[in-house]
């Protein structure tokens, strides 16, 4: 598919191919479950028969991120595990999107106070899709899908490859520094 | 002769074979949540295990200190969101104890009944993921379907499906709709049973299951009582230790049960405790909607409760084992220390001698049988 | 006999197979979920654009995540210039609903709020002194009880 | 089975405490690994070990249970200055981990842990969570 990612001017070819792709990924997002807290559950329970999100192509959750299409962060993200979370986000291929689930995820919610949290999965990740409830309805992730993948279907494939490859967070503690120059140091030998 | 061999002839005789250090987690589907585990490999029997947690450390307890009582409430549902109205109801009884306030009849009904269901809800969500630990899907999509049931129950009267915020100091928020108490009657008299049967004939007898959970891990009753093991994972040593025996609260002394034993020990021995918990527990909350008095279900307490200064320490039965709240009160509206001892946390302790010299693939057998949740253990 | 519990497993599959759907089928028929679910905190407001809000200020003290900030009018302090709600940090406790002494204060059952935009999760109850349209209409503009000062102590 | 309380505490130069609402032994420092085996040898089991910070003093306090519905307190005391007593994880291995979390988030150190690293937050952190001079961000409440 480097044809695609590379192109530097699409034309009529490319648009028609990378329509088709779009409408294609849109229909089967796999999911990397980076499942910390409460929502996880509802999300567990939206896999579950009464939901079943294998209806709409969604079913597969991947252990690897690094087969999987959508981050979903289900809770809360703490200073010990964030810049884990940005690994696992950077081990993702290009296109990847993520769903900050509930309370905790979008500002830290009822624990936005403590000293081991940070405040959001914004502050970490660019989040696409925000999902409010504490714990988040199965139904109201199922929305929150649908609404992904209303983005999925727009997001082209044309010029993909001039991405940054590494997300570095914008406001980067010190103690992560380390972290995450060792990760991308790692993915430019392979 | 095979030695002669250049290529194998050499490998055997110079092949060392050196232990290799995994690392499993924090980010791993089978980790149930955020959990880090450090494995010594040798080949692929476990020589030494070393967990990791804090992951998911949010900070309660001193996040408590900053809020009433009643607010920390909504902290305490968070501690542990499978089995949470075991939670609220320790807190509460903490409470209440410490600032002497006495519950209605109905409540302590209506408390017992949650809790049980929770109990069930509970363990349905672990049968489904030792399932999963152990490679099967199915387990988990069919536990989901009961789970679901009572959820509703849940949702119609509490208005929350995981974070009920319905436990007040001194009673309950509100009674139930009789409608609705109906309604789970008939679920729990008989779709539940079947629904547990079902699960029986799915996972207990299978063969495959049987041989690997058989004789893995096992643990001996003073063992558990050196690594502070409660719950469920002690009585499957043969132990009857249960709090709902031993320190009666609720209504428990007054309901027809028994508490669930087992002398083998094993990670069998574990799921088969559980398996027979989930029907006495529904057993009880069908008891308890018979016998259910009327009344009312809340007495009336300050709406900032300032409890006398002193401490107190409350054991509970939760569905993992031994909660307890530890509260420090200075007298003021906000708790001066506010102390959870968690029963998962002690449990997945036990985790490194419990897997020491198992295989990997085991491993997930015995984690699975240890039903952690994360965020209590991290609180 | 080996193999019997793995057939009796398989049974179940089967007969799960064959038996009714449990699926809700969500995008297209969405299940009615009751009156007492907490999903979105909503006020009551009278058809002419009243809310029921008196800016007494018990459910801004009272809530453990800072989730409601509301706006007294200078002149009348018993009136709210505006109320906005950040759901976006809210825990959905229904520790306002159960304080507000005039029970204006009430959950609706709409949970389709996804957004792109953070932003939007915070939402007015009240704007420039009248009920918005995040509002639940009602016809009546009395409470349904008198406001009891029971325990009405500020809540640091 | 029941322990007579006042003659353990006395034997180990404590007292018993009984204004809560559970009766406590109160013992220095010194003695507070022997308590733990004599009580131990006499079949006592440990329930909870956690820290109460009191501003100058830190309480260590370990919730041990003598019979399956009798509990007893144990408490020690340490000053602010010197947060150091012995470790009972040679009594009761189960004591691990509630000790390491005392460590992480009191500052006091068990002597005779056999890792005594922090076990909730990451290595790099500084401070001491639930002591009461380490301060949160709270955000001020809009009144």
């Amino acid at each position: 598919m480097g044809l695609i990612e590379n192109a530097e001017r699409p034309n009529f070819i490319l648009t028609t191919i990378d329509t088709l792709l779009r409408w294609g990924r849109s229909h089967s997002l796999w999911w990397c479950n980076a499942g910390s807290a409460c929502c996880s559950l509802e999300f567990a329970a939206m896999g579950g028969a009464r939901y079943d999100m294998d209806r709409i192509g969604s079913g597969l959750v991947r252990a690897s991120p690094r087969q999987s299409d959508v981050l979903l962060i289900p809770g809360p993200i703490t200073k010990k595990m964030a810049p884990i979370f940005v690994r696992v986000y950077n081990q993702m291929p290009d296109p990847k999107w993520v769903i900050a689930m509930g309370s905790c995820a979008i500002s830290g919610g009822a624990f936005r106070e403590s000293y081991s949290m940070t405040r959001g999965a914004d502050t970490v990740l660019p989040v696409d899709v925000y999902v409010p409830g504490c714990p988040v309805r199965p139904e109201a992730l199922f929305y929150g899908l649908l609404k992904l993948r209303a983005r999925v279907r727009g997001t082209s494939n044309i010029g993909l490859a001039h991405r940054e490859p590494i997300y570095v967070p914008p406001d980067l503690p010190p103690e992560w520094e380390a972290e995450v120059r060792e990760f991308l140091g790692e993915h430019e030998a392979c | 002769m095979i030695e002669d061999h250049p290529r194998v002839g050499r490998l055997q005789k110079d092949a060392v074979t050196e232990s290799i250090v995994l690392n499993m987690g924090p980010q791993h589907p089978s980790m149930h949540g955020v959990f880090h585990m450090q494995l010594e490999l040798s080949g692929e029997t476990i020589l030494a295990a070393r967990p990791v947690i804090g992951y998911l450390h949010r900070g309660i307890e001193k996040l408590a200190e900053h809020r009433t009582y009643a607010q920390c409430m909504v902290l305490v549902d968070r501690l542990d969101y499978i089995s949470q109205y075991c939670n609220e109801w320790a807190y509460c009884r903490a409470i209440e104890r410490l600032a002497r306030i006495e519950v209605p009849e109905r409540a302590e009904w209506l408390r017992t009944m949650y809790a049980e269901l929770v109990r069930v809800t509970s363990h349905l969500m672990w049968f489904g993921s030792v399932g999963l630990d152990l490679g099967g899907w199915t387990p988990v999509i069919y536990a989901f379907i009961p789970r679901e049931r009572i959820f509703d129950f849940f949702e119609a009267t509490t208005g929350s499906r995981l974070m009920p915020n319905y436990l007040r100091f001194g009673g309950v928020k509100e009674d139930v709709d009789p409608a609705e108490m109906e309604a789970l009657h008939a679920y729990l008299a008989k779709d539940l049973i079947d629904a547990l049967d079902e699960f029986d004939g799915l996972v207990t007898g299978n063969e495959i299951f049987l041989s690997r959970q058989r004789g893995l891990a096992p643990m001996t009753v003073d063992q558990a009582h050196a690594w502070g093991v409660t719950g469920p994972m002690l009585r499957a040593c043969g132990s009857t230790r249960d709090l709902r025996i031993d320190t009666p609260y609720g209504v428990y002394d007054r309901l027809d049960w028994e508490s669930c034993t087992d002398t083998r020990g094993d990670a069998l021995a574990r799921y088969s405790v559980r398996m027979r918990e989930m029907r006495e527990s529904a057993k009880m909350a069908l008891q308890c909607i018979e016998r259910m008095p009327a009344g009312e279900v809340r007495t009336k307490v300050a709406r900032v409760l300032r409890p006398p200064e002193g401490e107190v320490y409350v054991r509970h039965e939760s569905t993992r084992g031994e909660l307890g709240f530890h509260i420090v009160s200075d007298g003021s509206p906000k708790p001066y220390r506010f102390r959870v001892r968690s029963p998962a946390f002690m449990n997945v302790s036990s985790l490194p001698h419990l897997c020491a010299g198992a295989k990997i693939s085991e491993f997930f057998a015995i984690f699975g049988g240890i039903d952690n949740v994360m965020a209590e253990i991290d609180r | 006999m080996f193999g019997q519990g793995l057939l009796k497993g398989l049974s179940v599959t089967g007969r799960r197979m064959l038996g009714k759907t449990e699926c809700d089928m969500y995008p297209y028929r969405k299940r009615v979920l009751p009156p007492k679910s907490r999903i979105f905190l909503s006020m009551r407001a009278t058809p002419d654009g009243k809310a029921l809000c008196n800016a007494c200020l018990t459910c801004q003290q009272g809530c453990p995540d800072n989730v409601i900030r509301i706006e007294q009018d200078p002149e009348d302090r018993k009136r709210a210039v505006s109320f906005r709600v950040n759901s976006g940090r809210c825990t959905f406790c229904g520790i306002c609903e159960e304080n507000c002494p005039r029970h204006a204060l009430t959950f609706t059952q709409d949970f389709e709020r996804a957004t792109f935009d953070k932003g939007t999760l915070t939402y007015a109850l009240i704007a420039d002194g009248t009920a918005t349209g995040a509002c639940v209409i009602v016809e009546r503009t009395e409470p349904e009880h008198p406001a009891s000062a029971e325990g009405g102590e500020d809540v640091g | 089975m029941t322990v007579d309380l006042e003659a353990v505490a006395a034997a180990h130069s404590g007292r018993v405490d009984r204004e809560g609402l559970d009766p406590a032994i109160v013992v220095p420092r010194e003695t507070w690994r022997q308590l733990a085996q004599a009580l131990s040898e006499a079949g006592v089991w440990f329930s909870d070990l956690t820290c109460v910070d009191r501003g100058e003093t830190v309480e260590v306090v370990a919730q041990v249970c003598a019979s399956a519905s009798e509990q007893i307190t144990l408490k020690t005391v340490l000053p602010n200055r010197d947060l150091t007593v012995d470790s009972l994880w040679p009594v009761w291995p189960g004591m691990d981990w509630l000790e390491r979390e005392a460590y992480d988030m009191f500052g006091v150190s068990f002597v005779g842990h056999p890792d005594l690293t922090r076990i909730l937050m990451f290595d790099g952190f500084e401070g001491y969570p639930l002591r009461k001079s380490f301060l949160l961000e709270t955000e001020e409440k809009a009144s």
